[in-house]
């Protein structure tokens, strides 16, 4: 099957030179061992060989410098041996990105009716199912939402780069729908939840502290991965996604652990990328508080039973209020204050902090670690041949150190205003949050928390008063409302 | 739902809370808004794919490691209008063969991707099986230094998964990748081009 | 059903522990593991290149065969140079860009001739006149730079890369059509030297990449490098094939990489000069082929050895001239200099 | 499930089939146990490909040196086939095994959440919640430990922050007067080669308005006369098609001018010996330039701005905006567009060259906040090499560039202030505040001062070694007396000479600013004087030619009337005189001294 690289295991022996060799014996053995099987795209002869002619004549049509280089040519051959062409495998058809967006659109379509109209938990893990294996294991989990925002952020800030239409698409597309009817986005079509959504077998409740406290990292994260996307440095949120390396079937061993290490806890501890880091999660949560219309467990009146508490896994059902005394209402109107009055500190405090984060966040610029490459090696001459990265990139900072610092600087300067946003929305996140925790809500049913809720449609099933609009249950059934004593 | 003793409680005007929740929504969609008509002329309706300039690889080798991908999507591919069909080809030999024969010693390619084979004295034809091919450069180090660089890496698009942040652009030692619209997903040596 | 219901309660608290036992440590030994991985490539390899390109054995010249060194180096007027050539008073003329740039001696610039397309390479005949070949043609003109003629190849992929000037004759070395051109002063055909010839026993040259190069040589024969075939060969002026030598071999003594020598020149006791690139050194070699020393080695062009960044690699390439003292001026384009160099005894003396 | 949860509910015990259950559960051990192993296999073999990847085996290679020292050693050969045959298989075949892995993995993960989830359903019963006991005492405990969680995340985030901050550092410093510290002190990388003639070679040469340093003084002595009518004197002259206030200048035997109106502009190229048109290359396809051709006032028209050359390439500007560097041979080599200039009369500042870089002084608008700018071009590629914004509204005078205080130094002047640059990077070195009105005038630097004239107004010297404002330290004196509004002053380094529209010719000793002579010429002015060797030379609008001895009394050397009106300022190279007028380019000398050279 496999054949030793030896001239003569074929019998071939001296003066090479003098005498041709014969062609070489395919040496395909392994083929066998080919990862990706190519799929059969190989269209036809001519129409390879028709964009390989096209791909030639317009890259040299924008290459050629006015003079016109022309490169030596190759010797003429008295046999009438012909130039073979270079393949081009083609990139992934244009029109087909207008498929991924139509799809996308119809799922969050989908999505909205299910879970507002249709109010089936079936048809929602029907269509995670089907996302997780569009948007997930067909797409690769790129492009996704949650990364777009990168890619619209750096479009803002850079007028150099042009956003890719999905890109936009995918990113405002969720947002707008968050604001009319909430989260139906991560009810069942982003594959990130969907997955998630799918392995959870076992729920486990978490404490309330834990919940609000974690419940802060998605903000951090997507304060740092805008402001790393805006400055062209690095796209962060791709980077550390634990997912998209799942969907693909490789990846860095670290991210494939993690997401593995997220599916496992994801068993017990509902959706806990979702609901703790991830960022775009964070600025649906915050559309959707906004919301028109919302999510309702129950299509009628509450019965105060309690059933839909228990059937939600991740926390986001709010009990009623309870009505408080004159005393603890003034305390809280008092503590309220004083948190506004925090709030501003939080955001200069943590701002200051933030910036001293300037120095090391710069470095994950590309101009700025050149910058600091070439400082660090200042003192030694780049050495001939060059052969390894670090001496090949200095050789590139090398063609103009004095720019490449300057930019370098002036990067860095960027980097310390952005250390003072990052650590002012954080001081921001902060200060909101502790607000919300001592707001006081008059709350007489059962409820989905604006923000919180998916939309996974879970508690429906549980719901007496859905059964009966659905006819599982016979009208009468359900107690009314018993009265909430204390 | 008609049997229900309970008449549904009066809907009560519109609370403060609400109003803030309206006025708060009006202005988060403005900005939507907003957003789109400032990209509106930032948006390519083309998509982009990655691509590396052959004219500033400078065949570092890391693209072989760098790449999502275990076998990495960059491959070496071969633009045979420019090569010298060198019965001594530097790109199939390593520095100082044995003997310009097949034989494993004498080969650079550390996979034997490379396939040379005879077309007339004193030409030799040189083709790439990527299958094989694991895009280190090496061929394409031995190439340009010696010869006309008709080797060269070029990421190959039925194997690229075009990954919104490219792996291997991160570490490029040249800053050889961009972006490159669609439709011209190469960045081809032609004997035209330099 | 009463007394089920322990053991379920066991059963799922056994399942949550062995669920949060295998995550935990699952993620202990992935961190772990990454963490090792990463510091086992971190002690191997410092950002080397993982897959290397090694010539690190020859880059390095044994400094015994060295038996040159340097006196001079100037800086070269323009960009993207090709070859080098002396003229009368040992003034330097140096095909580069659009234009032939002449030098004195010692470095300063003289005066320029323009030419419509890049300069490939450059002759002087002992009167004065100057020989340029563009890529398609040979361009005369007279020692103050006015054009005389324009001799165009009629063959159909010319690529003139050197020129040689004899009494009567005007030698083009066509790369494109890998044959060397006898022209007459008047620019008349001649000849077609070179030419793959099976009745006259010529092989023919092969021509990988434009370094066809000419030399006149005192015993009335021209040398030519045959780069594919690592030769260098002798001609007559009628284009029989008396002599030819050398070998591929990375060592010193032989040329090296795919195609070598790429130019060549003869010193005023009839050894020959020849340039490699790949691995840039210039040797030189006795009348019949015998390895005699370096002038510089590949240490002497650091910025050379790597020098194709803008991804064409026909640039770049080393050429070499000998002026009537017997000094050898190294023409490279990647640093842009010329360097003058000396036999050692010699260097010192002056 | 937490015990708080536990005791609000009542879970009845579970109906579920046993068999069923135990099935299920058994199923998902096994897939769960099956994920295990695979994954397990593909962590080893990740790691071994990982340490020991067998591509880049160390073994192959101490092989392949021991073969290049035993060439022909042929165990050993077969010792390296065999071993690249083996290593390559085991890499294809890890690589193999980890695709198949991944599906394994996959199908395995699917198993066991089926299994697992089948499982969980069977067991599940109807949750049966109590009504929940209403405790506001407890919710607002929650509520407060929930406060401090979320602030012991802030403080957590804060102080991860700060470590973080504080122990990585950075080399890279946060400003730019750092970065030119690290620079200055000579640590930096090696300086770029330039590609441009030598100061010498441009002292040699004309190559931009009023030469290489912008004085209009050559040492090289000039024609003394020349005949208009019998044409004695003058070496040739050659009709100029293109219209243009522009001066020419001068590159070995090139002279370069350029004309032109809203139709076309292009730059012209004579042959210094015998005036023939060598090339005419109108300047097109600039990029950035707008659809319509920007109208310029009639006043300057659009080919004002006089050329310049490092040698390499001729760089010429129009007041339409066009920027563009050709070579000697008038090929194109880049060219940019600055858009539609605000200035009233017409952009009219020349180029200025230093070290192959092209320097531009765009003054425009009505106020100092309204965009000036000096711009440094990299003459090759036509890049900004640096640019300064300026404090100045359009203007007409042309920045000079010389060697003052030890230091090249760009001088310009607008209103109010006369700034120079360094040349090199452009940071402003000092500057000066006295002038007012449209200035056109000129600086030139002589006898160590930099000349400045406010028009008609007062003519200042400045010491240029000072920095920052030097208005009241650096003056040395000031001359009120005919001060002109449109031509420059020009010097020997000893006197100096200014001629205003209406004639009057005035001489200073440039050492005290004393007037030593003064006399009506009887003719309008706007050419810029000049001095070759100990002639100075003045044209008229009308075509009067006076030349006369630069010297300490007046004296008239040779005064005709040409057929020609002239605006432009004479270049002087090789002893010969170049005078553009509004008709013809004339070059004046002698015919034995062109011989002779």
């Amino acid at each position: 099957m496999k054949e030793i690289r030896n001239p003569k295991a074929k019998g071939r022996r001296k003066s090479e030179t003098r005498r041709p060799n014969h062609p070489a014996p395919a040496k395909t053995s392994f083929s066998a061992f080919d990862l990706r099987p190519s799929f059969g795209l190989r269209i036809s002869a001519l129409g390879l060989l028709l964009l390989c002619a096209f791909a030639v004549c317009s890259f040299a049509e924008e290459a050629a410098p006015a003079a016109g280089r022309f490169r030596f040519p190759p010797p003429e051959f008295e046999s009438g041996y012909k130039l073979p062409d270079t393949t081009t495998p083609p990139a992934r058809a244009l029109v087909m990105q207008y498929v991924d967006v139509a799809v996308f659109l119809g799922a969050l379509g989908l999505a909205t009716w299910l879970t507002l109209k249709k109010r089936s938990r079936r048809g929602i893990v029907a269509l995670s199912v089907f996302s997780l294996l569009y948007f997930g294991f067909y797409r690769e989990g790129c492009i996704c939402a949650i990364g777009s925002i990168q890619n619209v952020a750096l479009a803002l800030f850079n007028s150099g780069y042009t956003v890719p239409l999905t890109a936009l698409i995918f990113c405002l597309a969720p947002i707008v729908f968050a604001l009319v009817i909430g989260r139906a986005f991560c009810a069942a079509v982003c594959p990130h939840g969907a997955i998630q959504d799918l392995v959870l077998v076992k729920p486990v409740n978490i404490p309330m502290w834990l919940e609000h406290a974690l419940g802060v990292l998605p903000f951090v994260f997507l304060g740092a991965g805008l402001l790393f996307a805006a400055t062209g440095s690095a796209f962060l949120i791709c980077r550390y996604d634990p997912f998209a390396p799942m969907f693909r079937m490789t990846g860095s061993f670290l991210m494939l652990s993690i997401g593995a290490v997220f599916l496992i806890v994801g068993m017990f501890i509902g959706r806990p990328f979702c609901r703790f880091f991830c960022p775009y999660g964070a600025l649906l949560r915050v559309a959707s508080v906004v919301a028109k219309w919302r999510v309702r467990t129950t299509p009628d009146y509450c019965t105060q039973c309690r059933l839909c508490e228990q059937s939600c896994p991740f926390g986001a059902l709010n009990e009623p209020s309870i009505p408080a005394t004159p005393v603890v209402r003034s305390d809280e109107r008092r503590r309220l204050v004083r948190l506004f009055l925090l709030t501003p500190l939080l955001v200069v405090g943590i701002g200051g902090v933030g910036s001293l984060l300037a120095g090391p966040a710069a470095k994950l610029h590309s101009t700025v670690a050149l910058a600091e490459h070439w400082l660090h090696h200042q003192k030694t001459p780049p050495e001939y041949p060059a052969m390894d990265p670090d001496l090949l990139r200095l050789k590139r900072a090398d063609k103009d150190p004095k720019q490449l610092v300057s930019e370098a600087a002036a990067m860095r300067a960027v980097f310390i205003r952005n250390g003072w946003l990052l650590g002012g929305w954080i001081g921001l996140v902060i200060g909101a949050k502790l607000i919300s925790l001592s707001l006081r809500r008059t709350r007489t049913d059962y409820e989905p928390d604006r923000g919180a809720c998916v939309g996974c449609a879970r508690c429906f099933e549980f719901c007496p008063n859905e059964l009966v609009r659905r006819g599982l249950m016979p009208a009468s059934a359900p107690a009314p409302p018993p009265a909430a004593k204390t | 739902m008609d049997t229900n003793p309970q008449p549904n409680p009066p809907k009560p005007p519109v609370s403060r809370r609400q109003f803030m929740r309206d006025g708060a929504r009006a202005t988060m969609l403005v900005g939507v808004g907003g957003l789109v008509g400032l990209l509106a002329g930032r948006h390519a309706s083309n998509g982009f794919v990655w691509q590396i300039d052959p004219a500033k690889c400078v065949r570092c080798g890391l693209c072989a490691t760098s790449c999502v991908l275990e076998q990495s999507a960059v491959k070496c591919v071969h633009t045979h209008a420019i090569c010298g069909y060198c019965r001594l080809c530097t790109a199939y030999f390593v520095p100082e063969p044995n003997a310009l024969s097949t034989a494993a010693e004498n080969q650079l390619c550390p996979t034997g991707a490379i396939k040379r084979s005879f077309i007339e004295d004193p030409y030799y034809e040189y083709t790439i099986d990527e299958k094989l091919c694991i895009g280190c450069a090496k061929c394409v180090e031995g190439c340009n230094r010696f010869g006309n660089g008709s080797l060269y890496l070029q990421v190959r698009h039925d194997r690229c998964l075009n990954c919104n942040e490219c792996s291997i652009a991160k570490v490029c030692a040249g800053d050889a990748f961009r972006r490159v619209p669609v439709d011209h997903p190469y960045m081809l040596k032609s004997t035209t081009s330099h | 059903m009463n007394g089920q219901e322990p053991e379920r309660d066991v059963s799922r608290r056994g399942f949550l522990k062995r669920g949060a036992r295998t995550a935990g440590a699952l993620a202990a030994v992935g961190a772990g593991l990454d963490i090792f991985e990463q510091l086992a490539v971190a002690a191997n390899e410092k950002n080397a290149n993982p897959f290397p390109y090694d010539t690190g054995r020859l880059s390095k010249t044994d400094p015994k065969l060295v038996a040159y060194e340097e006196t001079a180096r100037f800086k070269c007027p323009r960009g993207e140079a090709h070859r080098i050539a002396c003229g009368a008073d040992d003034q330097l003329l140096i095909a580069a860009g659009n234009y032939i740039s002449i030098l004195s001696r010692d470095g300063a610039l003289q005066s320029e001739i323009a030419l419509g397309g890049p300069a490939q390479c450059v002759a002087v005949a002992k009167d004065g006149t100057i020989y340029a070949g563009a890529r398609n043609q040979v361009e005369v003109f007279d020692a103050k730079g006015q054009r005389k003629a324009s001799w165009e190849v009629i063959e159909k992929r010319p690529w003139i890369t050197g020129l040689a000037v004899a009494e009567k004759d005007v030698f083009a070395a066509d790369s494109g059509n890998r044959v060397v051109w006898r022209y007459d002063r008047d620019g008349k055909v001649a000849g077609r030297i070179g030419a793959k010839d099976k009745e006259r026993n010529i092989p023919g040259f092969v021509v990988p990449s434009p370094y066809l190069d000419v030399a006149l040589h005192r015993d009335g024969l021209i040398r030519v490098n045959n780069p594919g075939s690592h030769l260098v060969e002798a001609y007559t002026f009628d284009g029989d094939r008396e002599l030819a030598w050398g070998r591929y071999s990375a060592a010193i003594d032989g040329f090296c990489g795919c195609c070598n020598p790429i130019a060549l020149d003869v010193l005023p006791d009839g050894r020959i000069v020849t340039c490699e690139k790949g691995v840039p050194r210039v040797k030189v070699y006795a009348n019949d082929g015998a390895f005699e020393c370096v002038v510089a080695g590949a240490e002497s062009f650091p910025e050379n050895v790597k020098a194709n960044e803008g991804g064409d690699p026909l640039r770049g390439a080393l050429d070499a001239t000998v002026n009537s003292r017997g000094r050898v001026c190294i023409l490279d384009p990647v640093s842009g200099t010329v360097r003058v160099m000396a036999r050692k005894a010699e260097a010192k003396g002056s | 499930m937490s015990t708080a949860a536990s005791s609000h509910f009542v879970v009845p015990a579970s109906k579920a089939d046993p068999r069923a259950l135990r099935t299920w559960r058994t199923a998902s051990v096994i897939a769960g146990a099956f994920c295990v192993v695979v994954c397990g296999a593909m962590v080893v073999g990740h790691f071994r490909l990982g340490v020991d990847n067998p591509l880049k085996s160390p073994q192959v290679k101490a092989l392949k040196d021991k073969l290049l020292a035993a060439p022909e050693d042929e165990p050993l050969k077969r010792q390296i086939r065999a071993l690249d045959l083996q290593l390559r298989q085991r890499y294809f075949h890890q690589l193999s095994l980890n695709d198949a892995g991944a599906w394994l993995a996959l199908a395995g993960a699917l198993m066991f959440l089926l299994a697992a989830k089948r499982e969980m359903s069977l067991r599940k019963t109807p949750p049966m919640p109590m009504p929940k006991q209403h405790d506001a005492a407890r919710t607002a405990r929650e509520l407060a430990v929930a406060r401090g969680a979320v602030a012991a995340v802030g403080a957590l985030v804060a102080a991860g922050f700060a470590i973080i901050g504080v122990s990585i550092t950075t080399s890279v410093p946060a400003r730019q007067a750092e970065v030119e510290k690290i620079f200055k002190a000579g640590a930096a990388g090696a300086v770029p080669v330039v590609d441009a003639a030598t100061p010498a070679e441009m002292l040699a040469n004309w190559p931009s308005f009023r030469g290489a340093d912008g004085s209009g003084f050559t040492k090289t002595d000039g024609p003394p006369t020349w005949d208009t009518k019998t044409g004695a004197g003058i070496l040739w002259k050659s009709p100029v098609a293109a219209q243009g206030f522009n001066s020419p200048i001068v590159w070995r035997n090139r002279v370069f001018l350029s004309g032109g109106d809203i139709l076309k502009r292009e730059v012209l190229c004579f042959d210094a010996a015998n005036g023939k048109l060598l090339w005419q290359r109108a300047i097109e396809n600039v990029p950035g330039a707008p659809a319509k051709v920007p109208e310029v006032a009639e006043q300057c028209g659009y080919a004002a701005p006089t050329m310049a050359t490092d040698g390499r390439r001729v760089y010429v500007m129009f007041a339409s905006g066009e920027l563009a560097a050709l070579t000697l041979d008038g090929q194109p080599v880049w060219s940019k567009h600055f858009g539609a200039l605000k200035n009233a009369y017409g952009h009219a500042t020349s180029l200025a060259v230093w070290q192959g870089k092209v320097l531009v002084q765009l003054d425009q608008g009505d106020s100092p906040q309204s965009g000036s700018k000096m711009y440094a071009f990299d003459g090759a590629t036509g890049k900004i090499a640096w640019e300064q914004r300026r404090p100045a509204p359009a203007s007409w005078a042309s920045p000079i560039v010389v060697e003052a205080a030890g230091k090249p130094q760009i001088i310009t002047i607008s209103v109010p202030w006369a700034i120079s640059y360094a040349a090199n990077d452009g940071t402003e070195l000092w500057r000066a505040r006295e002038f007012d009105g449209e200035i056109t005038p000129s600086p030139i630097v002589a006898g160590g001062f930099v000349l400045l004239i406010s028009p008609s107004n007062k003519m200042a010297a400045v010491k240029p070694d000072g920095a920052g404002d030097v208005s009241k330290t650096h003056e040395k004196w000031a001359a009120e007396d005919s001060i002109p509004d449109v031509t420059s002053p020009v010097s020997n380094g000893e006197l100096v000479f200014i001629a205003n529209t209406g004639g009057m010719l005035t001489c200073y000793d440039v050492k005290d600013g004393k007037k030593v002579w003064e006399h009506d010429l009887n003719m309008e002015v706007q050419s810029s004087p000049g001095i070759a060797g100990n002639k100075l030379y003045i044209f008229g609008t009308k075509g009067a030619a006076v030349v006369l001895e630069a010297g300490r009394a007046f004296k008239q050397l040779a005064r005709t009337e040409m057929d020609d009106k002239f605006f432009a300022s004479p270049a002087f190279a090789g002893g010969k005189l170049f005078m553009r007028g509004l008709k013809h380019l004339y070059c004046i000398g002698e015919k034995g001294a062109a011989a002779a050279k």
